[in-house]
């Protein structure tokens, strides 16, 4: 038992910080003013509430002894989202960024400098 | 304190069943085709996870594809040759 | 340590990312733009992925978790294909 | 999105919770009991049971046993269904043509080696999902459409410029397709073939050894059941679902000016 006490521990932790930063996230997306701020916070959410608990989950069924041996599918199945995850959501959140710059809807209010200004031809709508 | 673990699945059914209903209402009402399709898509999003919870991880893993895959896909490109707002 | 504190500790995690997942909802009916629509159900569905986990876990039925991959990968190929809508281009170039 | 609308989905939705409670204060009983259902327990003890060799299948996933040892004509027909609807697409999009040196524009440079990284990984899961269908949830199609997100991402993110450069076309996948369904055909007519000329009791369809037919697809590859034919169906439906998909995405997102090559075959057949 206190073999497993450690993965058990540290996989709770993850689990409960996870918890904490997708409480933080889902008041950003609601709170903050504009598009370009959103996708601040989601990208914490995605990193920080779906990967890291993900990954928790792996070490708590690591530990669950009582689970039987379907617990490492489990364990599988969690690493290789959380890697998917880690990979993916913040290549989906450039995109759309860059998607939203270039369609002129979202107001670009907190801007100091802009790289794309000359990437673009057309691409300044004021 | 020890909370029931078996009222969850309960709890979540009820819960999204309510948001798949509403979304579907709301998909009704939408005149942008485009934010139909996302509602749509929601829909099934919620529908995969009563799926889950009702024990058929193999209808899961083919209603995903079906509901937020392809169809999404299909709509897109319908509005995309059509047009977005509807009249 | 006791299981059952475990199990505890996880159903207070899932009826925490129940709650947060209404705020999430809040902002998909909300959002003004289409991207900001897109990002909360992207926010959503990665959450939901660490739900169905949670779920197996917390059902003791391991073998439930498999929906998890397929719901990241359709969710992403989603994204790209509103992000090449909104550039007002094809799907095919 | 105005408040009314929000309002009346709201109430909408506890209209049917409330009729959805009347109806369940029957009870149905737990979601996950701890014991197994009498159905439950006749269908493990028919699709995996390693002691009783006239009535396993070695597939320890019971969905997949039953759909494709017990009932194997059902999905035979849902293949030939998928088959038909994509024959549908290129009957509405006939006398299309394939342009090449149309120009590449893509996405943005990240998105792109990201493309690069995932798109094999997620083929492998695909594979894996598919062929390990008879342990664990999953099977031929599952996997084919995990696949074909690889293909719509490439697609998407290069062009289809990308695609046609690498040798990938729309009659190489037709062909894979048709190979495909030819091999699941074989496959399910085997033993019958073996066993007739040789005057042995054999199936259609049949997996492994029955009481009254000796023949049997391999059942055990060092110690993992292996699953006979359910392997072999999952392998073919795996190929036929990635291919066939992938054709039904390319045909959808051709080009304006490959489109225009339709208008032009419409005329021919006014």
């Amino acid at each position: 038992m206190v073999v497993n006490l450690l993965p058990l521990v540290l996989g709770l932790t993850a689990v409960t910080v996870g918890a904490f930063f997708d409480v933080v996230s889902a008041i950003g997306i609601l709170k903050l003013p504009n598009f370009f701020t959103r996708v601040h916070s989601v990208t914490i959410g995605a990193i920080g509430g779906s990967v890291l608990p993900l990954i928790g989950v792996a070490l708590i069924s690591i530990a669950l002894e009582d689970l039987g041996p379907q617990r490492f599918y489990l364990v599988g199945t969690s690493i290789v989202g959380a890697i998917f995850i880690l990979i993916l959501a913040p290549t989906g959140a450039h995109s759309l960024a860059r998607a939203a710059y270039t369609m002129c809807q979202a107001p670009r209010k907190p801007l100091i400098y802009d790289a794309l200004e000359n990437m673009k031809e057309g691409a300044s709508c004021r | 304190m020890q909370i029931d673990v078996l009222i969850i699945p309960y709890v979540v059914i009820i819960y999204s069943s309510l948001l798949s209903v509403f979304m579907t209402y709301l998909v009704v009402r939408e005149r942008d085709l485009l934010i139909a399709t996302i509602l749509t898509l929601t829909q099934g999003v919620f529908y995969s996870l009563l799926y889950l919870l009702l024990m058929a991880p193999d209808l899961v893993l083919t209603y995903i594809p079906v509901s937020v895959g392809v169809t999404p896909l299909l709509l897109f490109l319908l509005v995309k040759k059509t047009e977005r707002f509807e009249r | 340590m006791d299981v059952g504190i475990v199990y505890t500790i996880i159903s207070i995690v899932v009826l925490i990312y129940l709650m947060t997942s209404v705020l999430y909802i809040i902002r998909l009916i909300k959002g003004p733009t289409v991207p900001d629509r897109i990002l909360a159900l992207d926010a959503l569905s990665y959450d939901l992925s660490v739900f169905i986990a949670l779920l197996a876990l917390l059902l003791r039925r391991p073998i439930v978790a498999s929906g998890l991959i397929a719901l990241t990968l359709w969710i992403h190929a989603l994204d790209i294909y509103v992000s090449k809508y909104i550039e007002a281009r094809e799907i095919g170039e | 999105m105005n408040r009314k609308d929000i309002a009346l989905a709201l109430s909408l939705s506890l209209l049917v919770l409330a009729l959805s409670l009347t109806i369940s204060l029957e009870g149905l009983g737990p979601i996950v009991p701890r014991e197994l259902r009498p159905l439950g327990a006749s269908f493990v003890q028919n699709s995996y049971n390693p002691w009783n060799a006239s009535l396993t299948s070695l597939s320890l996933n019971v969905v997949t046993a039953i759909v494709w040892d017990y009932r194997g004509l059902d999905t035979l027909y849902e293949t030939l269904v998928l088959f038909a609807s994509i024959a549908a697409t290129l009957v509405v999009l006939r006398g299309y043509s394939e342009l090449s040196g149309l120009g590449i524009k893509g996405l943005s440079d990240v998105s792109k080696s990201v493309t690069v990284v995932i798109a094999p990984l997620i083929v492998v899961y695909g594979i894996a999902t598919a062929i390990h269908g008879h342990l664990t949830p999953g099977g031929g199609f599952q996997g084919g459409t995990i696949a074909v997100v690889a293909a719509t991402l490439i697609i998407a993110v290069f062009s289809l410029e990308y695609l046609y450069r690498r040798g990938v076309s729309t009659s190489r996948l037709m062909l894979l397709r048709i190979l495909g369904l030819l091999a699941i055909i074989l496959t399910s007519l085997s033993l019958a073939s073996i066993g007739m000329p040789s005057n042995v009791n054999a199936y259609i369809l049949q997996n492994m050894a029955k009481d009254d037919s000796a023949l049997s697809m391999p059942g055990v590859l060092f110690d993992t059941p292996l699953a006979g034919s359910i392997f072999l169906y999952n392998l073919f439906e795996f190929i036929i679902v990635f291919s066939g998909l992938t054709f039904a995405a390319m045909m959808l997102v051709l080009r304006e000016s490959e489109l225009e090559s339709i208008k032009e075959a419409a005329e021919v057949y006014e």
